[in-house]
């Protein structure tokens, strides 16, 4: 109650640019704002209506003064522009080596999938001092995924994967919130983000789990039977898809298209929409059969095939080496009250 | 406080002739619903958004006594989400986008013009008639339990997943659109068409050039939200999958067409303030415009850039960063005709003869709040600022500065202004300086605290939030409060003043203009003989030597 | 707009009034018939204008998603006759011939040609509806109305149908807004052919008669983007 | 009156109609007729992806044709020009604007 902030934690690497700029703005159209308020007072005490001006003197305007409020605001408002694209820019950058983490946007909860195969709803936990990238999609209306502590943002489209990337710069515990509106709970639909540690985060990735979630898509292509058609035999019905992601993939068409999350998405959903050249459109669709939790280890799945290494990143690999310590990172206390739905729950079945 | 005129002698009452104007030229309930003349149907949309200005304002006020604590204790969320939507959708469609132009626009622009009425009569009644349908489907809608979709109706939210009165509402706003572009229509034909002998282009007054504006930004972006509506109602009734993802369609199309008139129709909220800004700033400074023609053409250039910018709506809606960066871009653009006039005004200030009456109070009020409203719409066009603040309180705020700071200030600075003109009584004016400071201090007190509780995080539409945010939510909702108290106070003394008024002269301001060239009330066809123009526009001294030689004749 | 062209209109206005004869359709609050003729053209543009955007919304919503499932377009096209859709194109630009005509007979105050030419385009619009009907009626009876009652399945590719669907949702949203517009305009038609009749129309007054015909050719004109988008891909 | 510029052309009374030959409205029908065969000719040959961009240009012709003498406004005050080309210049921008979002969704970063 007697917390006052006027800014959120500065907690990413971006954070400090955003308030950076933030703060600039603020000062130069301060001063601005400021001058136009003194100027009117100044002018409406001074000017004030007495005997003697009745009637307003007229001057001629100095046309350069038209040209000098027309033509300076111009170049700093592009000087702005410039700045904020600059920035928008390094916002939507993806670093390469960043932590893949999947999340999916429902009617009123958040659902983080970590590549070892942890799920989490409405809480993440994220190493501090590394980029960790998010695909996410909705299940139902538009949500949108903010963390205002690393002052990004994005809506959560159930159409299509989106991408979002942070890197935590402070351990702690920070606010998630829904920031489109999504019907009753929307003001519910909240949670917290747990930047640790390297050696925190590692004793909790250890917490347990089903295996990595690319283990988990490989036992979803057999069970939607995919593997039947894509195999690396010649002569298979669908194309061999090791070693497919990221490539750029000739279409029948003679388009060609690069397979990213969503060229994958669309394949399984809607597969008639771009048929891989040399290939029939035979497969039939998806739509309504996969969920979007499983795509999201299909397209873990997918991702892994044909590398050599089995797990998409670096990160999962001294799980057996740190030891189990029991319990995972204690649940977020505080708004937890608030927020039933809130449980930490690794590698744990919902 | 005199009504100060510059030399009583021109402005004397031709007194047998005046005692018959529109108000007492017929009796009876159908002498109004059945009228053809402007000025009385201006009354009538005078009394509506009124009526729906009071409805969208209680709405507003449940929601900060909502948010004065945390934890969402005073309605259910499905109350507090149809409180924000009703607040949005009355306010807008019903208050914001006819508020200026149909009341002032339709009582003033046709006597500014010389005209003894707009172009087309009997569509400008029609216009008003399909206001009030659209309108009481609104009201059917609130009565029977609301819409709880927010006022942009975004697209899979409103078609498949909200059970309440979807269909009814956008009924309503896209019968309402067609009336706000008969309105335009009616506007853009009388000033083209319709203006008095002598009354050149250069020689408009400036809220007929701003009027012009508006009107043409109606005329074009209206029918496209009302072709996205009915795609949402074609979707939202057959259930096919125009915007739905589980169907096909793509909710950010949605976005975009919906944005295309949204945008532009902050312009059709804020150009008719700066309509009214202008004509009070000349009659207030007794003063020329500074620049005349650059903030004549600013707003034809605000109409045409405000088209080019609807996608900054959308920078984190998964658009293209590519688009994002064009429309950053065009954003900016858009700023620096609305910072010309800003400092138009201030500029007209200097060296001028400044009243300190209602009007002009509210005026200062404008160009302050304005500016904030104006540069905080900077933040907001940054990319990189974007992405954090948008769907914040920050944005809120940024646009109840434009439409509450900008509009409705300009709004009751016009309603003060031509007061005496429309009723033929003058208002209290102490009363009217308390109310103009109250609305000033109330509104800053209710928004300025909006801004930084956005910046810390609070997004918007959150019928809970953390328990950090609540000191400056209670400060915004003891601000409202005042602000009430600041909207009240003129509805008591106007009507008040209808009876017990002081008699207003024809020109009680001494300013320039044709509607203070005819007698308050104005005749029935406006002026007793055509007008003919030979001033330019707040030219005092030749608007004062032709005011004596008619007289003299 | 330049400011030459904005002043150029200033000419209108500015004219000396005050003239003798009063035409019995000319309102009180023009000054003459010249003045109400070009007042209510104008505002018959501007209204044009404001359906150009009106249909160019949803074109352009064709447009994204035509880019987005090409292979549905093309299916759903098929699923038209555009032998129908060609003669009924005929039909309706027959039909702006005669309301060309039309108004052609009210400037020179030919009160029967007049009335005629308003009749034949009332027939012609009549039919184009009735053939439009016709094909509603055939796509309804084979399931191919969106929503609900939408039981077609593509043969040779069933994971083209919920495209389709799309199609067909955009096919009756676009006609189905094209006949309407036609539906009001054979109203106003019927009012005018009263008035022509009566030989309200002449070389003074022929303005309503003029709208109208602007009027008409506008549902054509969008009639000719719709025969090759919805029959022809 | 003295800034009235080039009032000349306004004679305060209804100007004369200016009435088109009769010939003009069969030519532009036939003209029309025309075109729609050519339509319907065209989108039976396969162009590929020009084939859209053909029908669209002939429907363009076509409309053209229907404004200019069906609608009178060859003949027509510059007003009217005006208000045409913006509706459409406006209608341009949706559509430009909107595809510069589609179009270059799929490009990459860096």
């Amino acid at each position: 109650m007697n917390d006052f902030p006027l800014f959120p934690e500065q907690a990413s690497s971006v954070s400090p640019l955003v308030d950076g700029l933030y703060l600039g703005l603020v000062a130069i159209t301060g001063v601005v704002s400021l001058l136009i308020w003194i100027v009117i007072f100044y002018f409406a005490i001074k000017y004030r209506r007495r005997p003697d001006n009745e009637l307003a003197q007229e001057q001629e305007p100095p046309a350069i003064l038209e040209m000098t409020w027309t033509i300076v605001p111009l170049v700093i408002f592009i000087g702005i522009f410039i700045a904020g694209a600059w920035l928008f820019f390094r916002i939507n950058a993806l670093p390469a080596n960043a932590i893949e983490i999947y999340a999916t946007g429902r009617q009123w909860m958040w659902k983080f999938q970590h590549p070892t195969g942890q799920r989490e709803i409405n809480t993440l936990h994220v190493p501090v001092n590394r980029p960790v990238k998010i695909t996410m999609a909705s299940e139902d209306v538009i949500h949108s995924l903010w963390f205002p502590a690393f002052r990004v943002k994005a809506d959560v489209l159930p159409n299509r994967f989106r991408t979002m990337w942070f890197e935590a710069t402070k351990p702690g515990k920070y606010h998630i919130f829904c920031a489109e509106y999504c019907g009753t709970l929307h003001s519910g639909m909240i949670g917290s983000v747990i930047v640790m540690d390297a050696v925190a985060y590692q004793r909790w990735l250890a917490g347990g789990s089903e295996g990595s979630l690319a283990s988990q898509g490989e036992k979803l292509f057999e069970k939607y039977a995919c593997n039947t058609c894509h195999t690396s035999t010649s002569g298979a019905r669908g194309p061999n898809l090791a070693g497919l992601y990221g490539k750029t993939r000739q279409l029948a068409d003679g388009s060609s298209v690069v397979a990213d999350e969503n060229y994958i998405r669309e394949s399984i959903l809607n597969p008639q929409a771009k048929i891989a050249a040399g290939f029939a459109p035979v497969m039939p669709t998806f739509q309504g059969q996969v969920s979007e939790d499983d795509l999201i280890r299909l397209l873990a799945y997918v991702r892994t095939m044909g590398v050599e290494q089995p797990v998409a990143t670096p990160v999962e690999s001294p799980q057996s080496a740190i030891e189990s310590t029991g319990a995972p990172a204690a649940p977020a206390d505080g708004r937890a009250e608030a927020q039933p739905t809130s449980t930490t729950t690794p590698g744990n079945q919902e | 406080m005199t009504s100060t005129t510059i030399d009583d002698a021109p402005f004397i009452e031709p007194s047998t002739r005046a005692r018959r104007n529109y108000l007492n030229d017929e009796y009876g309930v159908l002498s109004w619903l059945l009228t053809k003349d402007h000025k009385r149907i201006a009354i009538l949309y005078l009394f509506s958004v009124t009526i729906f200005f009071v409805v969208g304002g209680i709405f507003a006020f449940l929601m900060r006594l909502e948010l004065l604590t945390p934890e969402g204790d005073m309605f259910t969320s499905d109350t507090y989400n149809k409180l924000f939507t009703l607040h949005g959708i009355v306010m807008i469609f019903f208050f914001l986008i006819p508020a200026i132009p149909a009341v002032m626009g339709n009582f003033i622009l046709p006597i500014m013009l010389g005209a003894k009425d707009l172009a087309f009569p009997k569509l400008n009644l029609l216009s008003w008639y399909i206001y009030m349908i659209g309108g009481t489907l609104g009201v059917i809608v609130i009565i029977t339990g609301g819409v709880d979709t927010g006022w942009t109706f975004y697209t899979p939210f409103s078609t498949q997943y909200s059970n309440t009165k979807v269909f009814l509402t956008t009924l309503g706003a896209f019968i309402t659109g067609f009336s706000s572009i008969l309105t335009g229509l009616n506007f853009l034909v009388t000033i083209h068409r319709m203006r008095a002998p002598g009354l050149t282009w250069y020689r408009l007054p400036l809220f007929v050039w701003s009027m012009y504006a508006t009107s043409v930004v109606i005329m074009l972006a209206t029918p496209v939200l009302a072709i996205t509506l009915v795609l949402l109602m074609v979707e939202r009734v057959l259930q096919v999958g125009i915007f739905d993802p589980a169907l096909g369609g793509d909710p950010v199309l949605y976005q975009h067409m919906f944005w295309f008139y949204s945008h532009p129709a902050v312009y059709i909220m804020i150009l008719p303030g700066m309509a009214v800004i202008s004509e009070c700033v000349a009659a207030f400074t007794r003063k020329k415009i500074f620049g005349y023609k650059f903030v004549a053409f600013s707003s034809l250039a605000i109409a045409f850039l405000g088209f080019l910018v609807w996608a900054h709506h959308m920078f984190v809606a998964g658009i293209s960063v590519y688009a994002a960066m064009i429309f950053s871009f065009l954003t900016m653009l858009v700023a620096v005709p609305s910072a010309i006039k800003v400092f138009n005004w201030t500029a007209t200030m200097y060296k001028a003869s400044v009243s300190w009456q209602t009007p002009m109070l509210y005026v200062m009020g404008f160009i302050g709040l304005f500016t904030i409203g104006g540069v905080t719409g900077l933040f907001l066009g940054a990319l990189g600022v974007d992405v954090h603040v948008h769907d914040s309180y920050f944005v809120v705020a940024h646009f109840h500065y434009i439409m509450v700071g900008g509009t409705i200030m300009a709004y009751m600075a016009g309603i003060h202004y031509w007061w005496p003109k429309i009723t033929g009584r003058m208002y209290p004016e102490w009363w009217g300086r308390l109310s103009a400071m109250l609305v000033f201090v109330g509104f800053n007190l209710t928004f300025f605290p909006q801004f930084l509780v956005g910046y810390v995080g609070m997004p918007r539409r959150y019928h809970a939030y953390a328990p950090e945010f609540q000191v400056l939510n209670v400060l915004s909702t003891a601000g409202a409060t005042v602000l009430a108290a600041g909207y009240l106070l003129p509805m008591i003394y106007l009507f008040w003043s209808l009876k017990f008024g002081r008699k207003a002269g024809t020109n009680p301001w001494g300013a320039v203009g044709l509607e203070w060239a005819t007698t308050s009330p104005p005749p029935k066809e406006n002026f007793h003989e055509t007008p003919v123009v030979t001033w330019d526009a707040y030219d005092y001294p030749a608007f004062l030597k032709a005011m004596r030689e008619t007289q003299h004749v | 707009m330049s400011d030459a062209t904005l002043s150029h209109n200033a000419e209108h206005a500015a004219e000396p009034h005050g003239h003798a004869h009063h035409h019995p359709f000319l309102q009180h609050h023009f000054e003459d018939m010249g003045q109400q003729h070009e007042a209510s053209t104008l505002g018959m543009w501007f209204f044009v204008a404001q359906e150009i955007l009106f249909f160019g919304g949803i074109f352009c919503a064709y447009f994204i998603y035509r880019a987005m499932y090409p292979a549905a377009w093309a299916a759903g096209s098929k699923l038209q006759h555009w032998e129908i859709g060609a003669a009924n194109t005929v039909v309706l630009i027959g039909s702006s011939l005669t309301m060309a005509l039309a108004v052609w007979g009210a400037q020179g105050a030919r009160r029967k040609f007049t009335t005629l030419m308003l009749v034949l385009t009332l027939l012609l619009g009549g039919i184009f509806v009735g053939v439009k009907g016709y094909e509603y009626a055939e796509h309804i009876h084979h399931g191919q109305f969106p929503g609900s009652m939408f039981t077609y399945v593509h043969a040779q590719d069933p994971a083209l149908t919920r495209g389709i669907e799309l199609f067909m949702t955009f096919y009756f949203t676009m006609t189905g807004l094209h006949a309407l517009h036609m539906v009001i305009g054979a109203g106003l038609l019927l009012y005018f052919i009263r008035r022509a009749w009566r030989g309200d129309f002449g070389h003074e007054y022929y303005s309503p008669i003029e709208i109208m015909g602007l009027y008409w050719h506008f549902v054509d004109i969008v009639w000719i983007f719709l025969f090759p988008l919805l029959y022809l891909v | 009156m003295a800034h009235q510029p080039d009032h000349e052309t306004y004679s305060g009374h209804a100007a004369p109609p200016h009435q088109a030959p009769l010939g003009m409205y069969f030519a532009v029908f036939g003209a029309l007729m025309v075109l729609t065969v050519l339509t319907v000719w065209v989108s039976r040959i396969d162009l590929g992806a020009m084939n859209t961009a053909v029908a669209m240009a002939i429907a363009v012709v076509k409309a053209l044709v229907v404004i200019l003498w069906f609608m009178h406004v060859i003949h027509s005050p510059r007003l009217t020009w005006i208000v045409v080309i913006c509706s459409f210049l406006w209608l341009a921008v949706l559509f430009v604007l909107t595809f510069s979002d589609y179009l270059t969704r799929h490009w990459k970063m860096d």
